[in-house]
């Protein structure tokens, strides 16, 4: 048995409604449909009522989530992309993040955001919008790179009593495989050490994770050891993990997916060299994608983000400093 | 309302005083429809009021200390000094705490009463409150909307007072009545003059009954005038003097009042009581609050999370 | 029309083999109403179609190589590759190019329409269409009422075309008709039959006569069924078969080819000629567009902003 | 003659109005009211018919703001407030921003954030929000300190092409007086030197930047010469004049009001960590407001954003690293 990325954030979802009563998903055409990327194929059909249709009103459905929230439920809401969720943003930000705060009556909301970059997607079904959803306090951002987190993670979501934004890469969707669900997971908050290795710390998330791995072989037929942290989830951020793998290989080199200005790679980068300035032995760098929106055609797409290519060059160039 | 009004009277006499930190906003001439609102709601419903509501916060159950604690921040107010004036609710109890983005509250209310649905509960009717500058928001029609095609049992009253702030209706709306708005969501719409209490009660009574029978979503538009600055600091000196002089710019307590008189209901003695016991009450919550603590930074947990094991930590000066 | 849906058919085609990166829309079964919005524009009115317009596209002087060099990533398309397939347009032409976000095109039209009062440019008018579902968007009111509080020459068209991907109108809206919405804004409505080429000409004549003459915003509500998937990736399975085989299921196209025979203003040879001169057209527009440069990532400036000596740059790698 | 922060931003809007007659402003209550703050006042009865009150719909503000930019207007929005600039979030970063980089057409629009925290505001009425709108691609976020920069760079966001986040901040409005109003100005896109000083830089922007100065003050009496560089746009950053300052003071301190996670402070310092490494002698370090929405207490909301007093200790404790 093989199971994707898709296919383990669609059984996540399966089991978080077979075993809990107070969780419904609410989204544009996630009923009979499934969903447009098919996240929740036959979910209406196995939990009949509980997987509801929504009118293209991502304001209302974000509004309507923190309203069955205060009852006691525990909506899933499914963004049909990512970059979707602006018109819901009000409500997330201002609504869903400050519930808690301001009436301790918690406010668990999982969203789901189809996030990232696919070739020919275009500018506004491209987007990462973590940096956004982590300024603001009072929620928690979970980016998984796994099949196994994809699962666990969004389990571990709607159980979790604060609203998630929950981004799941889209090029990972059917392309990732792993050989069976996990039945224990590394809790939220705790970043992965996704491969070890002496010479040098890339911290990278989602879908960048691939690509950091893929830079980590090549340059061990080099004789370079690069030892991969998996960030999972950016909000809260492991910053004990990536300083502790820094400690061993005194150079950090950052990737994100998404823009330039702010976002992971510098907030990663600014708490090392606050907090770790001394375990650093080169100037740590950050490689993120070009400041434009995302561009549509292949050529421009792939030019765009950070790519195996382009990491391994930074990372070279890391190494010889 | 009375009750409402005298606390309104004294918010605003403590924020002419300096005591009152940030705004404060009045519900002075609509104070009738609120309290509609409030009345005609149960235990057991959901009600999420908005700046002018008072009298329907008081009407649904809202203690006059909670009102005062949060607007003199108290730290022992249901915000505890986090949110402030009419920024209060209190949620396990359907009392939902506005937040100041306008339009946001009601699909937080569908989603309370999608809740009860899927729960079971029935026979609840959730209502809430919005002036006619908010219908101009996105999020109002994304929820009244989102309510029609769900048939929820919402009550959506609007307050057309005439202003948005400074903004005229004309500046808003170019409909002849935004009651004209309820057919093309597929909802019920029910008009009101909003200076008389007994059309208010039954107006209102008629659409949480209608909400609560299963007949959906019940929009009520109520024609009133604001008789006050939008908040305490706003003279309101462009408001048309036409409008005050005409009956929309009657104080709807005043012609209550007048009704009681007149239909011998009660004397000047006993409504002369009223206002003293009023008072009286209002007083004595103020002082309490006064005397309250205020919130103490350095045992605020600066937490905005209800996972306290996923809270950042960052480091300490 | 016919152009328009052999042009849709061949991006189809070029979908299936894979020529074409990311999604592919068809407007079959809308091209009657598309193409009555660009024929009843002029030069120097503004048009804001959506991903269901080639034909209103076509009407109102796209060229059909600007559609194939942005469907096929042409750096010499008026995208250059940088956005694509739908999302085109030439906006110091009156035509701009819609972004994805539903609803977001109306409030921009009317900025057009705003600046030309500005500017005493009269009598221009701007249109935009949309899908029934979009209908439900914050952006849609928002932008309607801010149209009718303007009273501008704004034509918006709204195509029913009973699916919003795969959500039926039932789920989007309770409302017998959406053009029961007009009167709530105060603004004119206009229904009509989408699958009938005469009866949308005259409609949307009359509908952008109006807004040129003053009358302000005017809401088209039209009948049809979407003829395909949402998108080309869609086999658009979920649509109710009485539906498509009810009135509302006709195909425009195949309508207005009857009729043309039916009152012998053509003959079947003429109309075969048509078609083939459209394939031809067709054939020769993508062969153009394939055969140019794809964009090239190194001759690519990646800059945002016009403000050339603002924009920041990042260390090399 | 005297003129404040607040006066500033009505000159410059009425300069503005009066030499280009393709500048029009549009908000709510900012006709004959003269706008909230006043910042519009008596501009209605000046320029008829050119500054007009919006019903309560940011999107379609923001929207018809584009296409009049698109028609060669260069209109001046003004949020109510910058926390309500949310529901027109989607059309600033998604349609706006991204206008230029699709068409080639310039998209000159100035949208003014009146920002930041003051006391009694509470968690909606108090936010900063230039980290989110520095974040995309498209924007240029202004953040003026001064009385000079009020005026200067608001009329040079209106000359600009692009569209213009303008962040101005509420507790500067009538508390910050200049002699009269500049006549020339430094560009945006630089820096300014607030205070020159050798042992230690503080960057800062907007309101924090009087922070920093008090604190300088303060040092300076115990014989520490801090430095402080005001930001002025925090995109484009100007790193370069940063860079110079930890250049001749080895030491920085970044304070932003913002939220801790992302934003200015972490651009800033993971920007000289990873370019200026080798000028630091001591870790860098930053200071933010807490993790949590602006609270509406004043005993509250004091201690939630850096003050003179917790940026001196925080000043104190580099200086002894
Ligand atoms: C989305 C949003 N934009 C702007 C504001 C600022 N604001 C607060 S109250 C108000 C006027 C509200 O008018 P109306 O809805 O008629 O209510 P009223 O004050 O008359 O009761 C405005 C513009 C806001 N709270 N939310
Ligand atoms: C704000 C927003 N939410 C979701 C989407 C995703 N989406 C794209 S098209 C579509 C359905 C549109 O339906 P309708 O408006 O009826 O137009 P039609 O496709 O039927 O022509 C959806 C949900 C979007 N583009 N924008
Ligand atoms: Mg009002
Ligand atoms: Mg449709």
């Amino acid at each position: 048995m093989s199971i994707t990325y898709l296919e383990a954030i669609r059984e996540a979802q399966a089991r978080a409604l077979a075993e809990d009563p107070r969780v419904f998903i609410y989204g544009q055409d996630v009923g009979a449909f499934g969903g447009a990327f098919k996240a929740t194929k036959n979910l209406a059909q196995e939990f009949p009522g509980r997987v509801i249709d929504a009118p293209i009103s991502e304001d209302a459905i974000v509004g309507a989530a923190i309203g069955a929230a205060v009852e006691g439920m525990r909506p899933i809401i499914e963004m049909q992309f990512a970059d979707f969720s602006t018109p819901g943003f009000n409500q997330i930000v201002n609504h869903a993040a400050t519930l808690y705060w301001r009436t301790q009556v918690p406010c668990p909301i999982t969203i789901r955001l189809p996030s990232g970059g696919t070739s020919g997607s275009g500018p506004f079904h491209s987007q990462s919008m973590e940096t956004l959803y982590a300024h603001y306090p009072g929620l928690i951002v979970m980016t998984p790179a796994t099949v196994e987190d994809a699962y666990s993670m969004l389990l571990e979501a709607v159980a979790l009593d604060d609203p998630v934004i929950f981004c799941e890469h889209k090029l990972l969707y059917n392309h990732l495989k792993a050989e069976s669900l996990p039945t224990e997971a590394v809790p939220v908050g705790k970043a992965r050490l996704a491969r070890p290795g002496r010479d040098m710390t890339i911290v990278a998330y989602s879908a960048m994770v691939h690509e950091a791995l893929a830079v980590a072989d090549e340059l061990a037929s080099e004789g370079t050891e690069v030892e991969i942290v998996d960030l999972r989830s950016i909000k809260p951020l492991d910053t004990d993990t990536v300083m502790a793998s820094v400690a061993r290989t005194g150079r950090l080199l950052c990737v994100g997916e998404s823009w330039p200005w702010g976002g992971v790679t510098a907030e990663v980068v600014s708490r090392v060299a606050c907090e770790g300035f001394g375990l650093l032995d080169a100037p740590p760098q950050r490689l993120n994608a070009k400041d434009t929106p995302v561009p549509y055609h292949p050529n421009l797409w792939a030019a765009h983000r950070p790519t195996a290519r382009s990491i391994a060059a930074a990372a070279r160039r890391l190494l010889r400093i | 309302m009375l009750l409402a009004r005298t606390l309104d009277e004294k918010f605003a006499s403590l924020y002419r005083a300096g005591k009152i930190h940030g705004g404060v906003f009045l519900g002075r001439g609509q104070e009738a429809l609120s309290v509609a609102v409030g009345l005609n709601l149960r235990k057991g419903d959901v009600f999420a009021p908005l700046i002018r509501d008072q009298a329907g916060r008081l009407a649904f159950g809202e203690t006059l200390l909670d009102a005062a604690r949060t607007y003199l921040g108290s730290a022992l107010g249901p915000m505890r000094g986090r949110d402030g004036n009419v920024h209060r609710g209190r949620p396990r109890e359907g009392y939902l705490p506005m937040i100041s983005h306008l339009g946001a509250m009601i699909a937080v209310v569908n989603g309370t009463l999608l809740a009860r649905r899927f729960k079971g509960v029935l026979r609840t009717v959730g209502a809430t409150c919005i002036g006619e500058g908010a219908t101009s928001t996105g999020s109002f029609h994304e929820a009244i909307n989102q309510a029609a095609v769900e048939k929820l049992p919402l009550v959506l009253v609007i307050a057309n007072n005439q202003y948005a702030y400074s903004t005229p209706s004309s500046r808003q709306f170019a409909c002849t009545s935004l009651a004209d708005r309820a057919s093309g969501y597929g909802v019920d719409a029910h008009s009101v003059d909003g200076t008389e209490l007994a059309a208010c009660l039954s107006v209102l009574a008629e659409a949480v009954e209608r909400a609560r029978e299963g007949h959906g979503p019940q929009m009520v538009v109520a024609r009133l005038l604001r008789l006050c600055g939008h908040g305490e600091h706003d003279d309101a000196s462009y408001v048309d003097p036409r409008l005050k002089a005409s009956p929309l710019g009657r104080d709807c307590l005043k012609v209550a009042e007048q009704n009681l008189l007149s239909r011998q209901w009660a004397d000047a003695v006993t409504i002369e009581g009223w206002r003293c016991e009023a008072v009286h009450k209002v007083e004595e919550a103020v002082a309490t609050a006064l005397r309250e603590p205020t919130p103490d930074p350095y045992k605020e947990n600066w937490c905005a999370l209800a996972s306290k094991h996923l809270v950042e930590t960052h480091p300490e000066v």
